[in-house]
């Protein structure tokens, strides 16, 4: 028995694991704590899990550069992990800094929002550093079903019920494809190790014509491809993002993309390397698709949370341009996408926060008239947001464009990078809308000054400054994001 | 020696500046303005005598002046610079003299006018372009002022430019004129190409481009001779800027502008610069008979075709235009048959005669003005109809216009008698001339005296037929109108006789053709050289001469007959032949022509250009692309029902094609 | 012998199967499931996973089916639905008949070729099924192993949170 | 100081832009003094550059600065590379010329939220004058896009009744070329690393313009760049945003619309299409070449029906522009140099116009040539004025309209585009009729409407504001050789570098067809 | 004998049928149940497979798969109960106040 002992210890690294044990450490505190807390008081849940996510940055910036492996190559704190973490903790605490306020407003002051962000985020990141087809599943699971819950918060409202219940239903449904891939190549391999895989199917190359193999493969792309919302499993993503709560949806929009992307990412390079000529094929029809449903159903939007919602599906087309291209400027093209995008889109999304009302029943284009003058910093912040959505320079949009652009060049992808601009070309339009009603348009209502919470500003000013920061001078995180990938 | 040329040009642009920018505000002094004016054009008339006489004894008649370069590019290099030499100083002389006594004109003329400082701010204007225009060393300071003075052409017709008419002739003007300075370019760029391009001399100076040109002799350019097609290009400018067929219409409109301005630029300066323009680069037209021949028929054409519509007009100053465009014809048909001395001669004979007749007229205008003006009558002051039997009120015009219609009808001894009789003589015995040319001219002259008469007799005699109201108020004009007057009737007088023809010279007494003379450096070259030159006997030319007398006469006689004699005979006429009369009243039509030919077809085009090809479709397809693309985004938005059942199928069928095309494969 | 047993329960699989996907009330549903779910465990049996078919009948049938049975009395869901189906019924008749297509098009041509590992039947019969799992779970898997009782526990306060209900 | 000039002068507006931001937004007055005595400011900062004799013997880049902005690893690295010749010279200078003009023709039209226009301003200011100092190809692309943003915001909040439509137009226009002109920038790039360019190099034209590229994809390359730059220009077929946006714009959007962002275009064939692909240039020189004349002809036309004088303007550009589209694919001194000089003249005329059109404007609130006429008789200082700027924008020679022309035209016919010089002559002819004709409807005649009775003449504010334009429409027309003598040895240069690239091409492409078979290795 | 094959054969029928089931109920737990009939399926496979391979993996794998699935029952459910609070239905065809 103590030999069993001895080997499970043998395998256990906390270094791989420490950050993410540190959130949900957090998460778990936090649940101890609201029983203490009186109802309706959630500002130290806030600063804790703010605290929390700051810790946890801490200890994955400390591992940065020195690759933890463990548990059975379970998992592996490498930098292409740390890099992604970062993705996530911004997100999160991005997303917690808008919600408290929106919380109170719409009167859904509950401290358990907190620690399931939290757990959310935990579970990202075991999907960004799992090397083990368990522990990716796993980390998607508890990310998912945070995400249930959080979509389907305010229980009063029929909008976000449905949307937690769609959400579920087709990621459910998702993850039965999932798991089915899994066990495929499972069945192919005898493993479910992701390097183990790789290594089985570079040395039986006779593998690579197994239609088990295969279709494993699609399977199990299918699982990440609905978490990214690429076409055509994009269907849930405006639905849900506009049925859930705000701050749930810049969180959705940002953590759990990126995370997705994580997995998918590494999945594929880790265990199908071989078989780069179909999957690249593959993501290249998605790809365009997802483009251009993304960005044209965008143009007819006029709810803007619907809108940004089907911008999202875009940009995660624009992102999978990157894994077509396949090259480590094109992964971590990726990687410094995701982040450029989690500053942006959290941004756009902290302004619709504080513009909308309770119920948000304000959100269209015609109750955004005159939104530049009437709120005059949050219209240059939201500008600020769509011109970087955009991809205009000097933003953080624009370098991210360049950046995946650039990988699918240099790998000789001329036209997907044409199809892409083109459709930067058509979300201009729907973007510059938001403008013309903002400054060019006569407010509906009169003018009142409303006083705005700190720490949804801090969020907004921490976007701007990242949104700039990756504009202007991007050249070390993006050196970061070179050493992030594999 | 001559580097003090730039002040001739000089004094006139210090004028126009003093006055533009300090006469509204500052000065306001009518006779300050106006001997401001008139003494900048007058100094330039001292300086270009002194040059003049200069070179009178000079055995070097060539003299360039580079002020400064202008621009520099390659082997491009143009410079301000002047050329001096006997046809430029003859130039000078008619345009600052003539143009300083038209001054002092205007002083008078003008008198009580909104906008006076304007007026001699635009004519010193105009006097610095003529006089860059002929000054110019090169084809472009040649243009410069070629553009220039058509540019206060359209400032001065637009004086007056609260009437719709005046802004429109301006216009009008304006843009006959770019037409022909189309041309000019044209041909400068043939030029420049050729001479540089094939033969290394890259030069837009009139000096370098005679003396090289006969390497262009053999080159070609769209089937036709290099110098051929430059030369068109050159003779198109010509037309537009001379008022030449079928560029003329504009020169008649410009008749809105004030009278001086008639006389100084629609007579007297800037409408024979096409002519001096040919004399300047004779080197290149003598190369060319085909474009000489053209010249020659085209002038012949205009002279008898404005002289056919200058039966018909009512208005003194339209009659004394149309005289201008037939004059003007004369004077390329001169050009053309390779009478470049007499074509000069003919400019400075008409630019005094003509002067003194535009000047004359504007008296007897300025006096019905004032006369309707005190009687509250608003009749036309410039229709003759109105007129008649001024010459006891206005004695010393009614002898000046007298003298210069004599003087322009040919009459022996008179200055337009020694130029035409050249120019006859020159169509008719010349190598390039042709006797079809020659009959055409002899026609014109004719006819010319009798309009002239014509406009001379429905003005000053018969009986009064000025509202009688009016009447009493006309009187002669002031001195500074007057003297002018005299000044000019002296010179159309006298001016002949610088230029008598070798002929009458041998019978009179040795007396030498001064003016060929003096303007044979410029001319002798091309003329010996492409061995243009008339010939025939001495006999043959005195008959000639005397015929043409004899058909002035004619003219004379004829309109003596129909309008002092029987003065209803001409509206019998006009009754009897109305079609015949109302196509010459209205100019042949050919306004309404070009209003349809060219300015409508224009206008539709713009409009279809705009409305169709601009709004339909190019803004048809931009906006047709956003269409689509949002329709595309409608149809693709309700995919979305909303409903689960409809995303999980999707869901499937993705999975199911993808996992098909893939193990399928 | 053996084999016609597994046909057997093969089409008992299927029918009950088919009884949760046809069913017009959600309990008769409920009960094909559980039927299923007591199939399947007779396969695990029959694949030498006498631990799996315990915890699946322990899992599934008695908790989860539980769960779900409990809920629709909650919600008293007994009454038919108002249509059974959907119109895209064709149309998902069609997508899953592919799906099946293509299934048995790659169970015909695929060969399962994984490496094969160290845990014969002879083992699993000597050591113990529950004895071999435990190992492999506590030592190759202690980190999922892990993941999953914080995945429960979120589903805990996931419930909690989205069923009571006050604020 | 003289190292950091460029850079000096390119932030020194977003530094008044900071100051802007700081100001209270109700002390109007102090905001237009602080933006107009920023840009005069930047205007005197750059003015030593003007003076620099350096220019005139030298072709190299001046004033250049390095330094390394973004790199990463082996994928790709761009710098912060910016420098002046003699043909970005004057366009540098044009701009800081015509923006303090610019401000202060806002001083009474800009009412209301004069912060975001002054803010908006400045920022236009400094990408205007990035994109004219940039020599790499990718800070090039920022600033270009950077441009974008203010003069959107300038048309649509500050705009006519059309505005919307205007300002989505122009946006959407330029950006669709410049995206994939972002496309076919990166192409090269990735290009050059494999041909060897040094990658620290980043983007650097100068390493491009040594580079050989195939020519089959320098077609491709080209087409990208060209229609970016065509737009931009704009040239005939995709010039319909222009007019919009012209006539939408506040006086100074359009003023500086006009005068600098449209010379961006042109610009940018001179600096990059052309030398960077000679030999696809060449190819679709008669192409190009036939599409600038029909712009020279078509815009014309267009303009002369036109009712609405800014919206005639605005088509005149697109007749202006074709010329110096004309002169650059003319290939010679003449033609590149003369082009460059009209980009100027038209960037100081039609800027007049456009400000005297934002005069007419703030007197009566209407654009539309019908409402107006007679005014000569009210306002005569404002007719003199126009006048002049009318008459060179016609090209009279003396102004500074003709000697641009005169180059082009001259060029053209001896670069071997001898039907479209032509053709180009003509309209010479239209120009004058479109302008004139507005002129006369406007100016001339009698007050026939009772509104235009007591118009005011020029202030002394707007006097000033003109006065140096006109000095300048003098200047160039009568002694065009201190700006010529200046960017003769970078054209000269540039056409040296173009005309041997292509030569060599034409020869290579003779051989290949004879000694394909003997060369085996590639 | 019994190959792996017909157990994943019965498993590939029972995902069909899931996919079925929930392409085509429209009371939520209904399709719930199906999911799990999916999942199910998956388990047989993974089982199955684990046998054939003599590997534990597959089975630990099931393992945590049902964990996930009582998971997400619970929060499912709750979602559910949720929803039918506020629109007195679970039919999926009632989620359709969010489309376009």
């Amino acid at each position: 028995m103590e030999n069993l002992v001895e080997i499970a210890l043998q395998n256990v690294n906390m270094a791989a694991i420490l950050p993410s044990v540190i959130l949900t450490c957090f998460g778990m505190g936090l649940l101890l704590i609201n029983v203490f807390l009186p109802r309706g008081t959630t500002r130290p849940a806030v600063w804790i899990s703010i605290i929390g996510l700051v810790v946890t940055g801490f200890f994955v910036f400390s591992g940065w550069g020195d690759p933890q492996y463990g548990f059975n190559d379970a998992v592996a704190m490498d930098n292409y992990a740390a890099f992604f973490s970062i993705i996530f903790l911004f997100a999160a605490g991005l997303t917690i800094l808008i919600s408290d306020n929106y919380l109170h407003r719409e009167g859904y002051p509950v401290n358990e929002y907190y620690p399931l962000i939290l757990f959310a985020t935990a579970g990202a990141m075991w999907m960004a550093s799992g090397t083990d087809m368990m522990t990716i599943f796993l980390g998607l699971e508890v990310m998912s079903i945070s995400l249930y819950v959080l979509a389907g918060f305010f229980r009063g409202q029929v909008r976000s019920n449905e949307a937690g219940l769609k959400y579920f239903l087709l990621g459910a449904f998702s993850t039965g494809f999932l798991l089915y891939g899994m066990a495929l190549i499972y069945g192919v391999t005898g493993s479910t190790k992701l390097t183990e895989i790789g290594v089985y199917l570079s040395a039986h190359s006779s593998l690579l014509d197994n239609p088990m193999t295969l279709a494993g493969l699609v399977l199990l792309s299918i699982g990440f491809l609905f978490k990214l919302g690429a076409a055509p499993f994009h269907m849930w993503v405006p639905d849900v993002y506009q049925g859930a709560p705000t701050p749930i949806t810049a969180f959705m929009s940002a953590g759990p993309k990126a995370a997705a992307f994580a997995a998918f990412l590494r999945i594929m390079e880790y265990c199908f390397f071989t078989l780069k000529p179909e999957w690249t094929a593959m993501l290249w029809v998605l790809a365009v698709m997802t483009m251009i449903i993304g960005n044209v159903i965008a143009i007819k939007q006029t709810n803007i949370k619907r809108m940004l919602a089907y911008s999202s599906i875009a940009h995660a087309g624009y992102a999978m341009v990157g894994m077509v291209a396949a090259n480590e400027i094109g992964y971590s093209g990726i990687l410094f996408y995701m982040l450029a995008y989690t500053f942006m889109n959290i941004g756009a999304f902290a302004v619709l926060t504080l513009a909308g009302k309770k119920g948000e029943d304000n959100l269209t284009l015609e109750g955004f008239s005159g939104f530049g003058f009437k709120r005059p910093y949050l219209g240059v912040a939201m500008t600020i947001f769509l011109f970087s959505l955009m991809g205009l320079p000097p933003t953080a949009g624009f370098t991210g464009k360049f950046y995946i652009f650039a990988g699918a060049i240099d790998a000789g992808y001329i036209w997907l990078a044409i199809i892409g601009v083109l459709n930067s070309a058509v979300s201009l339009y729907y973007y510059l809308r938001v403008m013309v009603y903002m400054y060019f348009r006569d407010p509906v209502e009169d003018y009142s000054w409303v006083s705005l919470p700190a720490a949804a500003v801090i969020s907004i000013v921490i976007a701007i400054i990242g949104v700039f920061y990756l504009g202007i001078i991007p050249g070390d995180v993006m050196e970061l994001a070179k050493l992030a990938v594999f | 020696m001559y580097d003090k040329l730039w002040l001739i040009p000089f004094f006139p642009l210090l004028g126009c500046i003093i006055n533009g920018l300090l006469g509204k505000r500052f000065i306001k002094n009518e006779k300050i303005i106006g001997a401001i004016g008139t003494g900048a054009v007058f100094l330039s008339f001292l300086v270009s005598c002194k040059y003049f006489f200069q070179l009178l004894g000079d055995s070097v008649k060539t003299h360039e002046n580079i002020v400064a370069s202008w621009i520099t590019v390659g082997n491009l290099q143009i410079d301000w610079g002047f050329l001096f030499d006997p046809l430029s100083a003859i130039m000078l002389l008619v345009v600052t003299g003539v143009g300083s006594l038209i001054h002092l004109y205007s002083i008078g003329y003008m008198h009580g006018e909104e906008g006076f400082y304007r007026y001699f701010s635009y004519l010193n204007l105009f006097i610095f372009s003529m006089l860059m225009l002929v000054l110019g060393n090169n084809l472009l300071v040649m243009f410069v002022g070629w553009e220039g003075v058509g540019l206060c052409s359209y400032l001065l017709i637009g004086y007056y430019f609260e009437k719709k008419s005046a802004g429109d002739a301006a216009k009008k003007a304006f843009v006959m004129n770019r037409v022909g300075d189309f041309g000019f370019l044209l041909g400068l760029f043939v030029i420049f190409w050729t001479l540089g391009g094939k033969h290394g001399v890259w030069t837009l100076n009139f000096v370098e481009i005679s003396e090289n040109a006969h390497l262009l002799s053999g080159d070609m350019i769209l089937g036709l001779g290099v110098t051929t097609v430059a030369t068109l290009c050159f003779f198109l400018g010509a037309t537009g800027k001379s008022a030449q067929l079928p560029l003329y219409t504009w020169l008649p409109d410009a008749m809105e502008g004030p009278t001086p301005v008639s006389a100084l630029i629609h007579a007297a300066t800037m409408v024979t610069a096409g002519v001096y323009m040919i004399g300047r680069m004779n080197v290149l037209f003598a190369m060319s008979p085909t474009t000489m021949a053209v010249i020659a028929m085209v002038g012949a054409l205009t002279a008898i075709f404005a002289a056919s519509i200058g039966f018909a007009q009512n208005d003194i100053k339209r009659v004394l235009a149309y005289s201008t465009v037939s004059q003007l014809g004369f004077m390329f048909v001169a050009m053309g048959v390779g009478a470049f001395t007499a074509g000069i001669f003919h400019l400075m004979t008409h630019a005094f005669f003509k002067a003194c007749l535009f000047l004359g007229s504007g008296s007897v205008i300025h006096a019905m003005h004032h006369a309707m003006h005190k009687a509250h009558l608003d009749d036309d002051p410039q229709d003759m109809r109105n007129m008649g039997g001024l010459r006891k009120k206005m004695p010393i015009t009614w002898a000046t216009f007298g003298i210069s219609c004599l003087a322009i009808s040919g009459l022996p001894f008179f200055s337009g008698f020694f130029s035409k009789d050249e120019i006859l003589w020159w169509a008719f015995a010349s190598s390039r001339g042709s006797l079809l040319v020659w009959a055409i001219v002899v026609v014109a002259a004719c006819m010319t005296a009798f309009y002239m008469f014509r406009c001379l007799i429905m003005t000053f005699h018969g009986e009064q037929k000025t509202n009688s109201k009016a009447k009493d108020y006309i009187h002669e004009s002031p001195w500074t109108i007057t003297v002018p007057l005299i000044v000019l009737a002296f010179l159309a007088t006298v001016g002949g006789l610088v230029g008598i023809p070798h002929v009458i010279g041998k019978l009179i007494g040795d007396i030498p053709n001064k003016f060929e003379h003096f303007l044979a450096p410029v001319f002798e070259h091309s003329q010996q050289l492409y061995k243009i030159e008339a010939h025939g006997t001495a006999s043959t030319e005195v008959s000639l001469m005397v015929l043409s007398v004899l058909i002035a006469c004619v003219g004379i006689g004829v309109a003596y007959f129909m309008y002092k004699k029987n003065p209803e005979l001409p509206a019998k006429f006009t009754s009897k032949f109305p079609k015949f009369h109302r196509f010459i009243y209205n100019k042949w039509y050919v306004d309404e022509l070009y209003d349809s030919l060219f300015i409508n077809s224009t206008k539709n085009l713009g409009t279809f250009c705009w409305k169709g090809f601009d709004v339909k479709v190019v803004d048809g397809i931009v906006n047709g692309v956003a269409k689509a693309v949002g329709g595309l985004s409608s149809v693709l938005r309700h995919t979305q029902t909303g409903l689960f059942q409809n995303y999980a199928l999707t869901m499937v069928l993705g999975t199911v094609v993808m996992v098909a095309i893939f193990i399928l494969n | 012998m053996e084999i016609i047993f597994f046909y057997l329960v093969a089409f008992v699989v299927v029918v009950s199967g088919l009884l949760v996907i046809l069913c017009k009330s959600p309990i008769n549903c409920a009960l094909g499931l559980v039927n299923t779910f007591f199939c399947l465990a007779i396969f695990y049996v029959m694949l030498h996973a006498p631990f799996m078919a315990a915890i699946q009948i322990m899992v599934y049938a008695g908790a989860i089916m539980v769960l779900i049975l409990f809920v629709i009395m909650l919600l008293n869901l007994g009454t038919a639905e108002r249509k059974r189906y959907t119109q895209g019924i064709v149309w998902s008749a069609v997508a899953s008949l592919m799906v099946l297509a293509n299934v048995i098009f790659f169970l015909k041509r695929g060969r399962v070729t994984g490496a094969e590992g160290d845990i014969t039947t002879f083992m699993v019969e000597s050591v113990g099924h529950t004895e071999l799992i435990g190992r492999t779970m506590f030592t190759e898997f202690i980190l999922p192993f892990e993941i999953a009782s914080i995945l429960l526990l979120v589903a805990i306060v996931g419930a909690v949170v989205l069923a009571k209900k006050e604020v | 100081m003289t190292d950091h000039l460029l850079s000096l002068m390119t932030f020194f507006p977003l530094v008044g832009m900071l100051i802007i931001l700081f100001l209270p937004r109700e002390a109007d007055k102090l905001i237009k003094t602080v933006t107009l005595i920023v840009t005069i400011i930047v205007f005197f900062i750059s003015l030593p550059l003007a003076f620099d004799d350096v220019f005139l013997t030298s072709s190299a880049m001046h004033y250049t600065e390095f330094v390394n902005w973004i790199s990463v690893g082996q994928y790709f690295q761009m710098n912060y590379y910016v420098g002046i010749d003699g043909i970005s010279l004057w366009l540098v200078m044009l701009t800081t010329f015509i923006m303090p003009i610019a401000i202060l023709s806002t001083w009474n039209a800009i009412e209301k939220n004069t912060k975001g226009f002054m803010a908006l301003a400045l920022l236009l200011e400094t990408g205007m004058l990035g994109a004219f100092i940039s020599l790499d190809l990718f800070l090039f692309y920022v600033f270009w896009e950077l441009m974008l943003v203010p003069m959107y915001f300038m048309i649509g909040i500050w705009g006519g009744k059309n505005r919307v439509y205007a300002a989505v137009k122009f946006f959407i226009f330029t950006a669709v070329g410049s995206l994939l002109m972002l496309v076919a920038l990166i192409y090269v790039y990735y290009f050059a690393v494999k041909a060897g360019v040094p990658f620290e190099n980043g983007f650097s034209i100068i390493q491009f313009y040594q580079m050989d590229i195939p020519g089959n994809l320098q077609t491709w390359l080209f087409a990208a760049f060209a229609f970016s730059f065509a737009i931009k220009v704009p040239m005939f077929p995709v010039h319909t945003w222009l007019p919009d946006a012209h006539t939408e714009a506040p006086t100074a959007g359009s003023v500086i619309l006009a005068a600098i962002l449209l010379k961006m275009g042109t610009y940018g064939y001179v600096r990059f299409a052309i030398p960077l692909f000679p030999e696809a240039a060449m190819q679709f020189t008669p192409f190009l070449a036939l599409l600038a004349v029909i712009g020279i002809i078509y815009g014309a036309l267009v303009a002369m029906m036109q009712d609405d004088v800014k919206r005639l303007v605005a088509y005149s550009s697109v007749s202006h522009l074709g010329f110096v589209m004309l002169g650059i694919f003319a290939f010679n001194l003449q033609g590149i140099s003369g082009g460059i000089l009209q980009m100027i003249s038209h960037g100081v005329s039609t800027g007049a116009l456009f400000l005297i059109v934002g005069f007419l404007y703030e007197r009566r609130h209407t654009r539309l040539i019908a409402d107006f006429g007679g005014l000569s008789k009210v306002m005569p200082v404002f007719a003199t004025v126009f006048m002049i700027v009318t008459l060179s924008s016609v090209g009279l020679p003396g102004t500074n309209g003709f000697v641009g022309e005169f180059l082009i035209l001259i060029g053209a016919f001896e670069g071997g585009l001898r039907v479209f010089a032509v053709v180009a002559t003509f309209g010479v002819i239209l120009a004058a009729v479109y302008m004139l004709w507005m002129f006369q409807r406007v100016m001339m005649g009698k007050v026939t409407n009772p509104k235009n009775e007591n118009l005011k003449d020029l202030s002394a504010r707007e006097l000033a504001i003109m006065l140096p334009l006109i000095l300048f429409i003098f200047w160039i027309g009568v002694y065009p050789n201190t700006f010529l003598d200046k960017m003769n040895p970078s054209v000269e240069n540039l056409i040296k570098q173009v005309k041997g690239k292509q030569q060599i091409a034409m020869m290579v492409e003779d051989v290949d067809q004879t000694v394909t078979f003997i060369t085996v290795n590639d | 004998m019994i190959s792996v094959y017909h157990y994943m054969g019965v498993a590939g029928i029972l995902f069909a049928m899931g996919t079925y089931g929930v392409l085509t109920r429209r009371n939520a737990i209904v399709i719930f149940m199906c999911v799990e009939l999916m999942l199910n399926s998956v388990n047989l496979t993974f089982i199955s497979l684990s046998a054939h391979l003599q590997n534990m993996d597959g089975q630990i794998f099931v393992f945590f798969i049902m964990a996930v699935a009582a998971a997400e029952a619970a929060v499912g459910l709750a979602l559910m109960i949720t929803f039918y609070r506020n629109r007195a239905s679970i039919d999926v065809d009632d989620m359709n106040m969010l489309k376009w």
